[in-house]
């Protein structure tokens, strides 16, 4: 499993420290990444993964440190250099154009001055979809694409470029079960061939999974790692304790036992809300279906009712209308016919404003796209979706102190690392931003809620916090709907779970011991026994 | 009336149109290669006035067309390069560097020819033209299209390399991507800056030489603000075109039409203000756009300059 | 007593005073009247279209005694600033609007030498076509288009002309200048009329290069300036203005107290407004222009003003009406 | 709200700095024309600013532009690129100027003024709608559809002057002039006419509403991010049509108060062009209405006082245009290191 052993490592960092204003990204981290070795790295939102990244592939420059590649000392000025130097990434966000083709996305780089040469580079595409195991139309343009397929081409163009090295940051997050099964057996086979893998993920069970040696950052500096002899001495149990302990050590934020509990993860249930089966419903859709616009899965015929208290779930592969769904919900979408009910009042026809009036709150999953503006403050998010009303406005006219006011609270209660309420949105990390997000929409006016995967990108411990709030929402007796493509997470927070294929709804199951199985049936599209 | 429409006075009208047409085609293809990249180049004006001006002043002294069309471009990339440096390296606002260019480029040049040609006012000769055998025989439009400068012929052919090079080679690749989605260009390894740069300068090219153009071939004088819109509507068929060269060379047909429709109107005697056949291209391109409105595409990172690593 | 009461003189112009034409023609007149009566001279150039109140206020605080305001464009403006500062405006092309002692009108056309133009170019014409190119339609040209196209008429010869404008706001557009006179030189015409600026570097351009449709020279015919020393050959005529006597009648009749209250005009009595005899007019054709010029000024051969657009365009040929009576 | 002397001396300075070296380069081409800088300089000076009589010329011509300035925050604030405001503002200037004379004829003067306004804002509203119409329903870029508004705005604009409202008895084609006598105001005994009363009273309310309301803080988020404007429950493409009304209405305003204010009249083939001038400035303010009316008052300085100066040293006029264009360049270049030092300090 590791043939590298006693080598100099492939890629080795040396005291590599990134400043960003009021934020030390990186301070002072030593890592070495070795061939033949998938190197898992862990971290919670924030703890500067990302920015290590970007130095590896040319995107930031280190305000300290030094890079060494096989022995070498190396100065990664610019991501071409870092191609040249063999190391292939898949980024965080990913980094696709989307007017170019999928195959025209990996021509990208091409000396300038060449007419490009599609037919070999199809060759090299189908030769490393095989590899992968993915089947994609290579002249698909990118922005037809799932986010979910973008990110395998993502991977494509990673193995693309990078012989030596391979950065996978958080790739599996957009991926299913089976397709991150899928990449870990593709990251075996590379790191077989002597290739260095760095795989950031928040998921203990994919690292200890995949992972031959697991480091984890902290606020910017190394906090520890698990090298492969010990990895291979532990049991998964006694790994994930150890992560834990490192990922929240430091400042007794976590006690031993309590950290046990806080990032548990997957496989619980939670204990039964004891809801009012027999009452009234909170939301009830019946057949309810969207106009299909190009490139979208519409909704074709849906009916569920979800009664207050309660958790329901919506499972499904990506792009099975489940963002339909959620809009029309939400009010952002018209629904071309059927019913849509809210606490007993006819609401097909209602908007945004006048569903939120009505209780409705959405989270949506896409963060950055629409959940919020980035060029804008912290503090103006925060009250994104009540301009005008009081008690931020008085007569139409801002309140700017309040909202501030306001806003340094909400980052007290909810924990969200910021510089300040001044601090425009689009400098948090991906996890803060879903704390904004959740600060937001989960308030005591609220009857209806709906989470669009609402963990997507957070570390275990958001993670965690996220999983609280929604459950709470429950018990304040919110009728509360979680869309989500992780089943774990569905099994975990549930009453029911309603599983969506093609724009129906293929059938709605109890959250019982045989949940699973029967959804997982369901999601392939086969029919409700 | 009809009698006046004669076979040579349609053809001159013909000939007018495409005179008027090929500063207008280079000027949006050269648009069009910016604003691919991602720039905004609202200051393509101010690079035709320069062109037009270094470019006549070369032509002048040497004699040569082909060396005026030559200064008529490097003019235009000086300016361009001005351009580049504060818009691509900088990262300056686009439209007030844009709109400063062309406000600058109508003064200085208006001052230079103030203090060089206000009274001696020189004038070239014909530009010399390439006839193509046979072609240039066929009536009404053989003059107008096979009795031309060779630059008319390089510039009719430039929109279909334009467009090969869009499709087939890692320019056009480079282009389409710094201008949708530039971190993604970088993190392939290709410097967006330089990409913009290079579209850039070649705008700035292309502008000179269609100023040039209208300098030496349209008037055979330079005047002061003698470019008279023609970069602005260069900008707006760079945008209707979407993306396509072949789009640009139907736009800039258009306007050259409409103007040698306006002297024909004028010349039958018919009794309407310029300003109303003016309003032609403009109008249809309005009514096209409201009855056939489809989402306009445009590069999403237009204006915006790139930063690598900013957030 | 009034005696020398007058001491600045400024003058306003649109352009640049170094284009041949009229601004060069304003600035230069006054120069030369207050070289004459031994004034200060205040020359403003290059003011453009636009307000210039401005100016005209800077200039009365400077103490002009009289400010020529040389362009149609600014005969709202300076009427309205002389009322606010008292000091005595000319304007241009409003011969109704007089104040006595303060608001004084030179409506200048030579719509009379035009006619004399069109004659020319009628008997000069060997394709029977002559052509008229303007750049916009103020009242002197189309006075002047109008003179040149009644001039046309009178030879009896049948000629035809065509007549076109560049384009809105064309004063400078000579690239537009050469394309048109181009086309109106494949309709037919050999003899342009030209009235523009810059735009008619333009024409002069299209005329030097190219050949009307019986293969041979094509010939300009300027007005205001005398482009002579530009000529490569083509210049045919010029429909020349000379200003100097209006602008030294102003400043006499400021001095005598009578200003204000007489319209001033330019016409061919005074040679205020000729023809420009170049190498290229054969002498008999000359000398029968001469006659007409007197004719013209004893009133036997009556020029009619027309300064509406509408009414110039009717004049022209293109439309099979008979020639006007 | 007050300010740290450290950012009143870098504001200061974000000024001086470039004026500064603007004025050394266009010193340098002075120089090389044989023309003595400072002298230039002086008169400009002494007109624009020191001169009672130039400054009130200065005034006057600030309000026009700072009505334009006033739409285009709107605009650009609300992420509308609003690049036809020149075709706005002169449409707005013929209907104020076609329909003064005829209303004094029955009206009192300050009716007429205020019906005449009130015509010339909607007038250019309706100019502005095919865009707004064209970008809420289709989304079509505002940058194609307004330049080509204003092309044809210009050319209508003539058409309409010429035609239409053509004054038969002026030989010159322009519109009935309205006496001075029953023009806007004038304050006090000066030149100054109440439209710059009425323009920085439209600054400041842009500045109030754009700053301090839920209206302006909704028309900055459709701005910065129309999805999330959606996903939070905002009508996008009713906002989109608020914008572009108030943004054309303002600039229209500006069209009725110079006609108002100082002309009386529209003359054919009349176009200053004031927002190509105007848009570079907005930008260089950030948006700001107070610091657009420093901007505004500087360029208005430099147009009246460079008129002045270019008669008295003959140089040709066109000079301020390079001084302008030098300007422009410089406060761009200094804004652009200031807004990075900034950015590195800011936390
Ligand atoms: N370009 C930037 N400008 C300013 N701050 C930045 C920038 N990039 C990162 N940061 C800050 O640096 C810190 C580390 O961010 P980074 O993206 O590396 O975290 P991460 O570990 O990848 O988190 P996540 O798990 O949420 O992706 C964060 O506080 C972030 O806000
Ligand atoms: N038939 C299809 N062909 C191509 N692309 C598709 C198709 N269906 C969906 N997509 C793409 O998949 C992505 C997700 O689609 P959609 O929003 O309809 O599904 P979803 O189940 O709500 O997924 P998510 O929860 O990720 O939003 C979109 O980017 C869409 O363009
Ligand atoms: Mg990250
Ligand atoms: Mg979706």
């Amino acid at each position: 499993m590791n043939p590298a052993a006693g080598q100099a490592p492939q890629v080795s960092l040396h005291g590599i420290t990134k400043r960003y204003p009021g934020v030390l990204a990186n301070d002072d981290i030593s890592l070495a990444f070795h061939g033949g070795e998938v190197h898992a790295l862990l971290g919670e939102n924030g703890a500067g993964k990302s920015t290590l990244i970007g130095i590896l592939a040319g995107m930031q420059q280190p305000d300290d440190g030094h890079i060494e590649i096989a022995g070498k000392r190396v100065r990664i000025t610019s991501p071409r250099e870092s191609l040249r130097l063999r190391i292939g990434t898949v980024f965080q966000h990913v980094l696709l154009v989307n007017s170019l083709t999928v195959i025209e996305n990996l021509m990208l780089g091409g000396a300038w001055w060449q007419k490009h040469d599609r037919k070999s580079a199809l060759g090299r595409f189908h030769e490393i979809s095989e590899l992968l195991g993915v089947e994609i139309d290579p002249d698909v343009p990118i922005g037809r694409l799932s986010l979910g397929q973008q990110q395998q081409v993502e991977i494509i163009r990673a193995l693309w470029h990078g012989g030596n090295v391979l950065v996978l940051d958080e790739p599996t997050s957009m991926l299913t079960p089976q397709g991150v099964e899928e990449l870990g057996a593709v990251m075996r086979r590379l790191s077989g061939q002597g290739v260095a893998i760095i795989f950031v993920t928040h998921k203990l069970r994919e690292a200890y999974a995949f992972g031959d040696r697991i480091s984890v950052l902290r606020q910017g500096q190394l906090a520890g790692d698990i090298p492969p002899e010990r990895l291979q001495a532990l049991g998964e149990e006694e790994a994930t304790n150890e992560i834990i302990r490192l990922m929240f050590r430091a400042a007794g934020e976590v006690a031993g036992a309590d950290a046990e509990t806080m990032v548990r993860e997957g496989h619980g249930r939670r204990a039964r809300a004891d809801f009012d089966r027999s009452g009234k419903d909170a939301i009830t859709l019946n057949h309810v279906v969207t106009r299909a616009e190009p490139g979208e899965c519409a909704l074709a015929d849906i009916s569920f009712s979800v009664k207050p208290g309660e958790v329901f779930g919506i499972a499904g592969v990506d792009g099975n209308g489940q963002k339909h769904l959620a809009e029309v919900l939400a009010g952002q979408r018209p629904a071309l016919s059927g019913a849509i009910e809210v606490n007993g009042t006819v609401a097909a026809h209602s908007g945004v404003p006048a569903r939120r009036r009505l209780g409705v709150r959405y989270i949506t999953d896409e963060r950055l796209g629409e959940g919020t503006v980035a060029g804008h403050s912290v503090a103006t998010n925060l009250v994104l979706k009540e301009i005008g009303a009081p008690p931020f406005w008085r007569d139409g006219v801002t309140l700017w102190r309040r909202i501030f006011s306001h806003a340094r609270q909400v980052i007290e209660t909810h924990d969200i690392r910021t510089p300040s309420e001044h601090t425009l949105l689009g400098r948090l990390s991906g996890g803060n931003i879903q704390k904004v997000l959740l600060a937001r929409e989960i308030s005591a006016d609220s009857s209806v809620v709906i989470f669009n995967k609402p963990t997507y990108g957070l570390d275990l411990q958001n993670t965690r916090l996220a999983r609280e709030r929604i459950i709470k929402a429950a018990e304040q007796g919110i009728a509360t709907i979680v869309i989500s493509t992780e089943l774990d997470e569905l099994i975990e927070l549930c009453d029911r779970i309603g599983v969506m294929f093609g724009g129906e709804m293929a059938g709605i199951v109890d959250n019982q011991a045989n949940a699973e199985a029967q959804i997982g049936r369901l999601m392939t599209g086969a029919k409700a026994a | 009336m009809g009698g006046l429409f004669t076979e040579t006075f349609v053809a001159s009208l013909l000939f007018g149109a495409v005179t008027v047409g090929i500063p207008l085609l280079l000027a949006g293809l050269g648009e069009q290669i910016s604003e691919k990249s991602g720039v905004l180049n609202i200051g393509i004006e101010g690079m035709m006035l320069i062109g037009a001006y270094g470019g006549f002043v070369a032509a002048y002294y040497t004699g040569s067309f082909w060396l005026g069309f030559l200064a008529g471009g490097i003019s235009g990339m000086v300016v361009a390069s001005l351009m580049v440096l504060f818009c691509v390296i900088l990262s300056m606002n686009q439209i007030v560097i844009g709109i400063a260019l062309t406000i600058g480029a109508e003064g200085l040049t208006a001052l230079l020819h103030h203090f060089q040609f206000s009274r001696s006012y020189p004038r070239l000769s014909e530009a010399p033209s390439l006839d193509i055998p046979g072609l240039n025989d066929i009536p009404v439009i053989g003059p107008a299209f096979f009795e031309r400068h060779p630059l008319v012929y390089l510039s009719i052919l430039l929109v279909v390399f334009v467009a090969w090079l869009f499709r087939r080679t890692h320019i056009g690749l480079n282009l389409q991507a710094a201008g949708d989605n530039p971190a993604a260009l970088d993190a392939a390894g290709v410097d967006v800056k330089l990409t913009r740069a290079g579209a850039v300068l070649t705008t700035g090219m292309l502008a000179g030489i269609g100023g040039a153009f209208m300098a030496n071939v349209g008037a055979g004088i330079f005047v002061p603000f003698m470019i008279h819109g023609a970069g602005f509507i260069g900008i707006v068929l760079a945008m209707l075109a979407r993306g396509n060269p072949y789009w640009v060379l139907l736009g800039a047909a258009l306007f050259g039409a409409s103007l040698a429709l306006t002297t024909a109107l004028q010349v039958a005697g018919l009794n309407i203000p310029t300003d109303v056949v003016q309003m032609l291209p403009f109008a249809m391109v309005i009514v096209v756009l409201v009855l056939f409105a489809r989402h306009s595409y445009l590069p999403p990172s237009l204006a915006l300059p790139y930063h690598r690593g900013e957030r | 007593q009034a005696g020398d009461m007058v001491k600045k003189i400024a003058v306003l112009v649109p352009e640049q005073g170094t284009d041949y034409g009229w601004n060069q023609q304003g600035v230069d007149a006054a120069r030369a009247v207050a070289e004459k009566y031994g004034l200060e001279f205040l020359p403003a150039e290059g003011l453009g279209y636009g307000d210039v109140r401005p100016t005209l206020r800077e200039l009365a605080d400077e103490g002009a005694s009289l400010m020529i305001a040389h362009a149609s464009g600014y005969n709202t403006a300076a009427p309205e600033i002389a009322q606010e500062t008292g000091v005595p405006v000319a304007i241009v092309d409003k011969p109704d609007g007089l104040v006595a002692g303060l608001v004084g009108d030179y409506t200048l056309s030579g719509h009379d030498g035009a006619y004399l133009a069109g004659m020319l170019a009628a008997k000069m014409s060997r394709t029977g076509t002559v052509g008229i190119v303007v750049s916009g339609e103020p009242p002197s040209w189309n006075s002047q288009s109008a003179g040149f196209a009644m001039g046309v008429r009178a030879t009896g010869m049948g000629t035809q002309i065509v007549y076109a404008v560049i384009g809105p706001a064309a004063y400078g557009d000579a690239a537009g200048g050469r394309r048109v006179t181009e086309s109106v030189i494949s309709a037919g015409a050999d003899v342009i009329f030209g009235q523009g600026n810059g735009s008619s570097f333009g024409m002069i351009q299209a005329v030097e290069t190219t050949k009307a449709v019986d293969g041979g020279k094509a010939w300009f015919i300027d007005v205001i300036g005398d482009k002579t020393g530009l000529d490569k050959g083509h210049l045919l005529s010029s429909v020349l203005w000379d200003m100097i006597p209006v602008y030294s009648a102003m400043v006499e009749d400021l001095n005598s107290g009578k200003f204000g209250t007489v319209g001033y005009k330019i016409g061919l009595a005074d040679d205020s407004v000729r023809l420009l005899k170049t190498k290229h007019i054969p002498d008999d054709i000359w000398e029968s222009l001469m006659k007409v010029r007197q004719q013209i000024i004893d009133g036997s051969v009556p020029v009619a003003e027309v300064y509406d657009a509408e009414d110039v365009r009717a004049l022209m040929t293109s439309v099979e009406a008979p020639a006007a009576e | 709200m007050t300010a740290r002397p450290g950012e009143v001396v870098s504001s200061v300075s974000r000024v001086l700095v470039p004026i500064v070296l603007a004025l050394v380069v266009g010193g340098l081409i002075l120089l090389a024309l044989g023309k003595d800088p400072l002298a230039y300089y002086d008169y400009v000076l002494q007109r624009g600013l020191f001169s009672w009589s130039g400054f009130q010329q200065t005034v006057i011509r600030s309000a026009p532009l700072l009505l334009i300035a006033s739409g285009l925050i709107v605009a650009f604030r609300a992420g509308i690129w609003n690049l036809g405001v020149d075709g706005q503002f002169l449409l707005a200037a013929v209907a104020a100027a076609a329909l003064a004379p005829l209303l004094i004829t029955s009206l009192p003067s300050w009716l007429t003024i205020v019906i005449c306004c009130a015509v010339s804002i909607l007038v250019a509203m309706a100019w502005s709608l095919v865009p707004a119409f064209l970008k809420a329903q289709y989304g079509l870029n505002e940058i194609v559809t307004t330049l080509m508004m204003t092309f044809l705005g210009i050319s209508f604009a003539n058409v309409l002057v010429k035609l239409p409202f053509d004054d038969p008895d002026n030989s010159v084609p322009q519109t009935m002039t309205l006496p001075v006598a029953d023009r806007l105001g004038r304050l006090f005994d000066t030149t100054i006419h109440s439209g710059i009363i009425i323009a920085l009273l439209a600054v400041f309310a842009v500045h109030f509403v754009m700053t301090r309301t839920a209206f302006g803080l909704r028309l900055q988020i459709v701005g910065a991010n129309p999805r999330a404007a959606k996903h939070a429950g905002m009508s996008v493409g009713r906002l989109t049509y608020a914008t572009f009304a108030l943004s054309a209405g303002l600039a229209g305003l500006g069209g009725a108060v110079e006609i108002l204010g100082v002309w009386g009249t529209m003359r054919a083939d009349w176009n200053p062009a004031y927002g190509l001038l105007v848009v570079p400035l907005v930008f260089l303010a950030r948006f700001n209405g107070i610091a657009v009316i420093g901007f505004t008052l500087f360029f208005a300085i430099l147009m009246i006082g460079g008129e002045s100066a270019s008669r008295r040293l003959g140089v040709p006029n066109f000079y301020v245009l390079v001084l302008v264009a030098l300007l422009l360049i410089f406060l761009a270049l200094v804004e652009y290191l200031d807004h990075i030092s900034r950015q590195r300090k800011k936390a």
